[in-house]
């Protein structure tokens, strides 16, 4: 039983916010948080409270564990929480997705990129790019795809199948030929692949790799010499991992969903900002965390207090923020926002992003899911 | 042909890193009886350590990948023995409690590195050469493989003299066996335990700081990945063999590379079928003793 | 009654890598019939009882229980077809109490031994029929004592009574007074005769020479894996192989 | 007669907790062959156990004057204490070679010595010791108490299971060794007690109930059937005597 | 939990002498057979305490209890329910791992596999199931069944040949086909398990009742259900004869061979009884979390089990209950712990461990296997004897 359900107008609004504090994602959370403060921060103009209401926010940790966060979450859900928030893992941002239309009630969720949760139900959004967005991002590299011979170097799981996918949609849709070379999830040795890669003799070589092993993927590209026979493209990922590429960062061009300093927009700056006086700095996840705030503070703001109402309120929404103007669209809840292309450029020891092109929002926009 | 010999070789160098882990745990398990989940854990402490010293003095320089090693040895070396003798053998004759009290070190310690040194991987630097190539029959091999497998070579030899030339593996295989006599032979096998968990530990370190060679990176779970196929070759090889494990470690690396690369990735498929098809077929392993 | 031998052995040999262990070994033994086997120290006896109980195939030639061939049966089937057999040095469930380990034995005899359906109660068939074999071994007062935890002698009593409890056709006792305080062996010795007495088939391995004498019809004499004589006590001990190899000088 | 090379004074020994020695003296001359009879279970492996610090004990336990109760095992061995034990104890994964090269304690092992009295154990250096005979195990427990120089030898039923050829062979390989070294040993069989003991020490409940010259117990019918439970003692005699009259 | 009665008739002789160096998990384990016939009033009291247990968690959603530090809420509030459901389930799962590794003496590194197949079976049939157009309900029941025998051609197959060899080979032979299924689970084939995003509950013919937050209330009712069921049937197989010759297989196969037994055939029984009872509670858990990850297919879950049934005390089978559920409490509560402002208070050498759940479950971990041999359900028995070495023996008798 409980009392879950009723909201009085006037009371504080009750936000849950579910994210990695520990485990393998750690480090996703933090940024993810520290963007959500700013965020939050910015879309109340530093009071946190929206027309007077307060907004009393609990963060849970999910440890990068679906059943923890399961659990968690119907905890907040019992507790009476209408709006739940967050997550990197994209297994369980669909695992709280499925909570959320099981229990009518609003989630916005994080840094996870399948495209599977856009258009999922009516009940969940997202903040962050999918992984339509990068692939559509890398597309643009080439520039006519046409007659182009384009090779997926991924990993072979979700992550990597999805991004594969997602290559074939959007280039084999735009007349390219697209195959896959896709590694075990486990292995640890790439030398051989890179043979292959060489071989195969593409125009392009779209890499989607995450995880501990991408330094020694790259290495072996580098050691084959791929990078001489073929263009490279990848995602850019967190601060943590521009070491990763070694001796070929500067042959990778890059997509990027963010870093500090690409948008050059004035919430950027004002992100950047509200992240430095906190100790913390901007990075890949920043705005997806920026950008659910500003999300939570348009749903309690317009939507009063229904779920349903909330709903509509964000639908079709188009705001400013960190990388420019977004809209979350109608029909499918994607969130439709520019991409950037970067390279990395050697900096005293280590190396630093630098910006090449801003590719436009509706460039890169998915198709509506579900269509 | 370039492709097929460019498999053999990377195989055998991944097969020598998975055997200076299973070195180290086949000796212990071997003659102790020991199934040590704590092994990937040495390893682990020993790359961290050897990384940390080894940037200080010299990044990326073949002196400061000696340092690295040195430490990481060491360090290998002092925390297997400071387990022995804190934890194991508080429980000896009593294996299963004693494979349990690595499980719950293995759990502890990944967390605390974890709360060290954080969870994403930290990339190392090495020496310029390693990270280049040497063509062999025009296929192109990571010379830090040559160096792989070099290690593993010299660790075989030299636990195997250790075996021979000294009593310690007559002690401790009969220690396992039944303990309160060999102490009634007026034998101390209590040292003799310690001993041979510092040597395992040794290898482990050195094995860790090779691995963050190997993968270009030091992270909390650089052991825990390392440590299952470790076991896999480990008991294929047969239990307590060391020569088993060795060729067990280059069968099943090749076997992967060859499966990961033509059979759609399922190298890890079919290590595990073929563990199970080994020990099925001869359940103590290629190279087991008869119990 | 039967025209057969209880048990037979017909040219049995074993060997184990290059090692000659037994060699054409033939033997029957009667119904009813007592057997003392006797020989050195590794002669084989162990080993003879172990290819008849199936814990070891023997390389060569047919054993035969009651009349059939269970040269390729497994352990269990011969048990279970009437064989018992303890060993030279206690074999039992150590961390199980006295009982239990009657019981088991007793449960393995009575059918649906490894039945999920069926508990054991104090009141069952196979309870009474272990705490009748441990009455008849003197062990009823320690039923409940855990058995890892027994005297030496009184483990060669459990031992004893699964057999009982078991009620086989067919006995192998493999040197039962071994370790037992000489107060205790007029005891042990009544206790075999009364599975002897019960119209079984009796094999026994024992260096206890007066033992032997005093219990069986015949005795064999084990020497180098070979079956040297199966005679009268009289006659076996009045060989001078037996005397040389086995008995030695008089202490 | 000169100093005791062993004195056991309020020994106590527990396994797990309970009492298996409760009070313990004795002494251990030193020369010749003491005895320490009992019935089954009545502490005889317990005491010898206790003495060499394989359980815990407490107590006062002295060799050739000096203390070694507080000592580890391997140290009092070390300090020249023989052990056979009960159940023969042979490393089973090991060779016969190996069982016997692990015991070899000083620089100059008597291994011919051992190969005399054991030529059986010379033929099978290579062969695993678990698969050895009962009674070649016994031989190569034996072996390895006396391939050392040992002040004193702890011997645990040395018969037991043994051919009544090897009994008579073992028991003259004792009263050889015997000349040299002093020997505490436990035995069941009664004509080997008759032949080598000089003294005996009977254990009762833990406790010692008799010490004294063998004779004065083998002697005396009515002490052992108090002692040791038998009720005829020329019926005991015979136990192991039967021999000489079959043949 | 109740604690055992405190009166024992065991011998002191007895009880000392079960008290071995060598196997002390297993000694435990079997202590009190002799005794396995208890009286007869001590049974009915165990009987009416078991039952009183059972009642009390039944109404527990009834009622507000908080207990603050251990439950996150009042019991009546769906995250308490949800968080004890988790723990029963997971305590059902122990249990029968504890039926295979503490009687049978069966080290297996596999168990997981069939959970995982209890969970992503039902899923998985679920989801083919849902175009039919039979009545929900009997899509529900006959998908329930079909993954049963899923779970039970699986485990007798696994089992076949696993059992074949004995030991560390068969820990590693189970592992191996663990690490297959995880593997399969992974690779995601034909979209049928989701992969790493693990499969969500479709739940088109999920009966209404066991879906939504509002009522993890039933959720909770089907989680103790679940345990109970798996405790009846632990309970019977271990107290009939195939349990005792189980046991006595884990001391002495030959010995077993030797009286006439196949040991071979009652193990395979338990291996097949604990993992159709490990598939269930799969199932359970499928319903409770509205889907199924991979991480319940790995061989580290395995080794939670594994640490969970020592955690509660091998020689207790409502050890593996009181296991299942500390742990599962220690889990979730040491995470809030860990983010606490006390912890962030603390200086950086003892905020950082401290700050690392694992860390301190594995540091707990290891002082029990160290200092509590008995574990968790150990504790009364050994402040009763006073005995500070091992765990004596068992009142197994008692808690039946
Ligand atoms: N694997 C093996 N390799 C070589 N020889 C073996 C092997 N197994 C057994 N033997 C030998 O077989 C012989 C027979 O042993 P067995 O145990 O049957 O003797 P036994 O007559 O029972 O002797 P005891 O009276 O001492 O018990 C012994 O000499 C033993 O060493
Ligand atoms: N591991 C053990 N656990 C518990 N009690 C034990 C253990 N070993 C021996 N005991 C008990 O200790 C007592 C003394 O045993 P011990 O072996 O010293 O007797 P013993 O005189 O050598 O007998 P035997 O003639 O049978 O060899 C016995 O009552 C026995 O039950
Ligand atoms: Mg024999
Ligand atoms: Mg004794």
């Amino acid at each position: 039983g409980g009392d879950a359900g009723s909201t009085d107008p006037g009371e504080p609004v009750k936000v849950a916010m579910l994210t990695s504090q520990t485990g393998p994602l750690a480090a996703y959370g933090a940024a993810y948080t520290a963007g959500f403060e700013a965020g939050l921060d910015y879309a109340t103009d530093g009071t946190g409270t929206v027309d007077g209401r307060e907004l009393d926010i609990e963060w849970g940790d999910d440890q990068g564990n679906p059943d923890t966060a399961v659990s968690k979450a119907k905890d907040f859900i019992g507790q009476g929480y209408q709006i739940l928030a967050g997550t990197a893992a994209s297994g369980i941002a669909l695992a709280l997705a499925e909570q959320a239309e099981q229990n009518k009630i609003l989630y916005i969720s994080g840094p996870a990129a399948a495209d599977a949760i856009t258009g999922v139900n009516d009940y969940t959004f997202r903040s962050g790019r999918q992984t339509y967005q990068d692939v559509a991002t890398a597309g643009t590299f080439i520039g006519d795809p046409e007659g182009k011979k384009v090779v997926v170097f991924a990993q072979d799981n979700a992550f990597g199948q999805g991004n594969l996918a997602g290559v074939q949609a959007v280039l084999g849709g735009q007349g390219a030929t697209v195959e896959g070379v896709l590694v075990a999830e486990d292995a640890t040795e790439f030398t051989p692949f890179a043979q292959q890669l060489i071989g195969a003799a593409p125009d392009l070589v779209f890499v989607a790799w995450a995880g501990a092993s991408s330094g020694a993927m790259w290495t072996a590209l580098s050691q084959q010499g791929v990078f001489e026979a073929v263009p490279v493209v990848t995602g850019l990922g967190d601060v943590a991992t521009y070491g990763a590429y070694g001796d070929a960062s500067s042959d990778i061009s890059f997509l990027n969903h963010y870093f500090g300093g690409a948008a050059g927009t004035d919430v950027e700056a004002a992100m950047i900002e509200h992240l430095e006086a906190a100790g913390a700095e901007p990075d890949l996840f920043s705005p997806d965390g920026f950008v659910a705030a500003q999300m939570i503070v348009q749903a309690v703001r317009e939507g009063g207090d229904t779920v349903d109402g909330m709903i509509e309120a964000l639908e079709g929404w188009t705001f400013d923020s960190v990388k420019g103007e977004i809209t979350v669209r109608a029909e499918d809840h994607a969130v439709i926002q520019p991409m950037f292309q970067a390279k990395l450029v050697k900096a005293g020891d280590s190396w630093a992003p630098e910006l090449v092109d801003t590719i436009d929002a509706e460039t890169v926009a998915p198709p509506v899911a579900g269509e | 042909m370039s492709t097929l010999l460019l498999l053999v070789i990377t195989g055998l160098g991944l097969g020598a890193l998975y055997f200076l882990v299973a070195s180290g745990l086949s000796l212990i398990y071997g003659l102790m009886g020991v199934l040590n989940f704590a092994h990937g854990s040495f390893l682990t402490i020993s790359a961290f350590l050897g990384w940390e010293v080894g940037r200080r003095v010299s990044d990326g320089t073949w002196w400061g990948l000696a340092i690295s090693a040195l430490v990481g040895i060491a360090v290998g070396a002092i925390v297997a023995a400071l387990t022995e003798y804190l934890l194991i053998r508080r429980l000896y004759e009593r294996h299963i409690e004693q494979a349990l009290v690595t499980v719950g070190l293995s759990l502890a310690t990944v967390a605390l590195f974890e709360g060290i040194w954080g969870t994403d991987p930290i990339y190392t630097e090495k020496p310029d050469w390693l990270g280049q190539t040497t063509e062999i029959l025009g296929a192109k091999i990571p010379n830090d493989r040559f160096l792989l497998i070099a290690c593993a070579l010299l660790v075989l030899g030299g636990i195997v003299l250790f075996l021979r030339r000294t009593r310690y593996g007559l002690i401790i295989r009969a220690g396992v066996e039944n303990r309160s006599m060999v102490t009634a032979l007026g034998i101390d096998v209590r040292r003799s335990f310690t001993l041979v968990f510092a040597i395992g530990g040794a290898a482990a370190g050195l094995g860790g700081v090779l691995a963050s060679v190997y993968y270009g990176y030091v992270s909390a779970h650089l052991g825990s990945t390392l440590l299952i196929f470790a076991f896999i070759v480990t008991v294929i090889g047969g239990l307590g063999s060391l020569t088993g494990a060795a060729i067990a470690s280059v069968l099943v690396a090749v076997l992967q590379q060859f499966a990961n690369f033509y059979l759609g990735g399922t190298g890890d498929l079919v290590v595990v079928v073929a563990l199970a098809a080994v020990l099925l077929v001869r359940p103590r392993g290629l190279m087991g003793k008869v119990a | 009654m039967t025209d057969h031998p209880m048990l037979a052995l017909e040219h049995v040999g074993l060997r184990i890598g290059g090692a000659r262990i037994l060699h054409d070994v033939s033997l029957e033994v009667r119904t009813g019939e007592m057997l003392g086997v006797i020989g050195p120290n590794g002669a084989g006896k162990t080993t003879l009882f172990n290819v008849i109980s199936g814990v070891m195939k023997p390389t060569e030639g047919v054993v035969a229980l009651d009349g059939r061939d269970v040269t390729g049966e497994p352990i269990h089937r011969r048990a279970a077809a009437g064989l018992g057999r303890t060993f030279q040095t206690s074999s039992l469930f150590p961390a199980l109490s006295v009982l239990e380990n009657v019981r088991l034995a007793a449960q393995a005899h009575a059918g649906g031994a490894t039945s999920v359906l069926r508990m054991p109660r104090r009141t069952d068939a196979a309870t009474e029929a272990a705490f009748a074999a441990l009455a008849e071994v003197g062990l009823a007062d320690r039923a409940d004592a855990e058995a890892s935890g027994l005297a030496h002698g009184e483990k060669r009593k459990v031992e004893i009574a699964m057999l009982i409890a078991m009620n086989p056709k067919v006995v192998l006792l493999d040197e039962p007074m071994a370790g037992v305080a000489s107060g205790d062996v007029p005891a042990i010795t009544e206790v075999i005769r009364g599975l002897h007495r019960g119209g079984r088939t009796v094999l026994m391995v024992e260096h206890h020479m007066d033992v032997v004498l005093g219990l069986v019809d015949r005795v064999a004499v084990m020497h180098h894996g070979e079956l040297l004589a199966a005679d009268t006590p009289e006659a076996v001990m009045a060989n001078p192989l037996v005397q040389s190899a086995y008995l030695g000088e008089a202490v | 007669m000169s100093e005791p090379i062993l004195v056991v004074d309020r020994l106590a020994g527990r396994i797990a907790g309970q009492q298996v020695v409760e009070d313990v003296s004795f002494e251990v001359p030193a020369t010749g062959v003491t005895a320490l009879l009992g019935r089954n279970g009545v502490g005889k492996t317990s005491t010898i156990k206790s003495i060499l610090g394989l359980i815990d004990r407490t107590g006062e336990v002295r060799l050739a004057g000096t203390r070694i109760d507080r000592l580890p095992t391997h140290r009092i061995v070390q300090r020249g204490v023989g052990y056979v034990p009960e159940d023969r104890e042979v490393f089973g994964a090991l060779t016969v070679a190996e069982n016997l090269r692990l015991a070899e304690r000083d620089a100059r092992p008597r291994r011919e010595l051992v190969e005399q009295l054991f030529p059986d154990l010379v033929q099978r250096r290579a062969q695993r010791a678990g698969t050895l005979s009962g009674g070649q195990q016994q031989m190569v427990s034996l072996a390895r108490a006396l391939v050392n120089e040992n002040r004193i030898l702890l011997v645990d039923e040395p018969t037991k299971g043994l051919a009544p050829k090897l009994v008579d062979e073992v028991a003259a390989a004792l009263a050889a060794a015997a000349k040299t070294v002093p020997i505490l040993l436990v035995e069941q069989n009664l004509h080997v007690i008759r032949k080598l003991a000089d003294r005996v020490v009977v254990l009762s409940g833990g406790r010692v109930v008799f010490t004294g010259a063998a004779t004065e117990l083998l002697d005396d019918e009515d002490r052992i059937r108090r002692y040791l439970g038998v009720h005829d003692a020329a019926d005991a005699v015979e136990n192991t005597g039967t021999l000489e009259e079959t043949r | 939990m109740h604690s055992p009665d405190t009166d024992t008739d065991t011998p002191t002789t007895d009880a000392a002498a079960s008290a071995s160096t060598t196997a002390p998990t297993a000694r435990a384990a079997a202590g009190a057979k002799g005794r396995a016939a208890a009286s007869a009033p001590r049974m009915k009291r165990t009987l009416i305490g078991g039952l009183a247990l059972v009642v009390l968690l039944a109404v527990l959603p009834l009622l507000a209890i908080d207990i603050p530090g251990v439950l996150p809420g009042p019991t009546y509030t769906p995250g308490t329910l949800q968080l004890l459901a988790y723990a029963m389930l997971i305590a059902a799962l122990s249990l029968s791992y504890r039926m295979m590794f503490g009687l049978a003496g069966l080290l297996s590194f596999g168990h997981a596999l069939f959970f995982a197949a209890g969970a992503y079976g039902l899923g998985m049939t679920l989801e083919a199931f849902a175009p039919v157009a039979w009545p929900s309900e009997l899509v529900f029941v006959v998908s329930i069944l079909v993954s049963l025998a899923f779970g039970l051609v699986l485990a007798a197959t696994v089992g076949a040949l696993a059992l074949r060899v004995t030991g560390i080979s068969f820990a590693m032979v189970t592992l191996a086909f663990a690490q297959a299924g995880s593997v399969i689970i992974r690779r995601n084939p034909g979209g049928a398990t989701g992969g790493d995003e693990g499969l969500s509950l479709d739940i088109a013919n999920v009966p209404g009742a066991l879906v939504g937050v509002l009522n993890t209330r039933n959720l909770y009712w089907v989680a103790l259900g679940v345990l109970v069921f798996v405790y009846l049937v632990v309970l019977w197989v271990e107290k009939s004869r195939a349990g005792h010759v189980a046991e006595a297989t884990r001391e002495n196969e030959l010995r077993v061979r030797v009286i006439g037994i196949r040991p071979y055939t009652v193990k395979l029984l338990i291996f097949i009884v604990a993992s159709v009872l490990a598939a269930v509670a799969g199932m359970g858990y499928l319903l409770l979390q509205s889907g199924a990850s991979p991480r319940v297919a790995t061989a580290d879950f395995t080794l939670t089990l594994l640490v969970i049934v020592v955690l509660g005390g091998v020689g207790y089978r409502w050890g593996a209950i009181v296991g299942g559920i500390v742990y599962t409490l220690l889990d979730q509560r040491l995470t809030a712990l860990a983010g606490s402002d006390f912890i962030a208070g603390l200086p950086a050498v003892l905020r950082v461990p401290l700050s690392e759940p694992l860390f301190i479950l594995g540091t707990l971990f290891i002082l029990v296997v160290l200092f509590l041999p008995g574990g968790i359900a150990g504790i009364p028995q050994r402040i009763r004897s006073g005995r500070t070495q091992h765990p004596v023996e068992a009142e197994e008798a008692t808690d039946a």
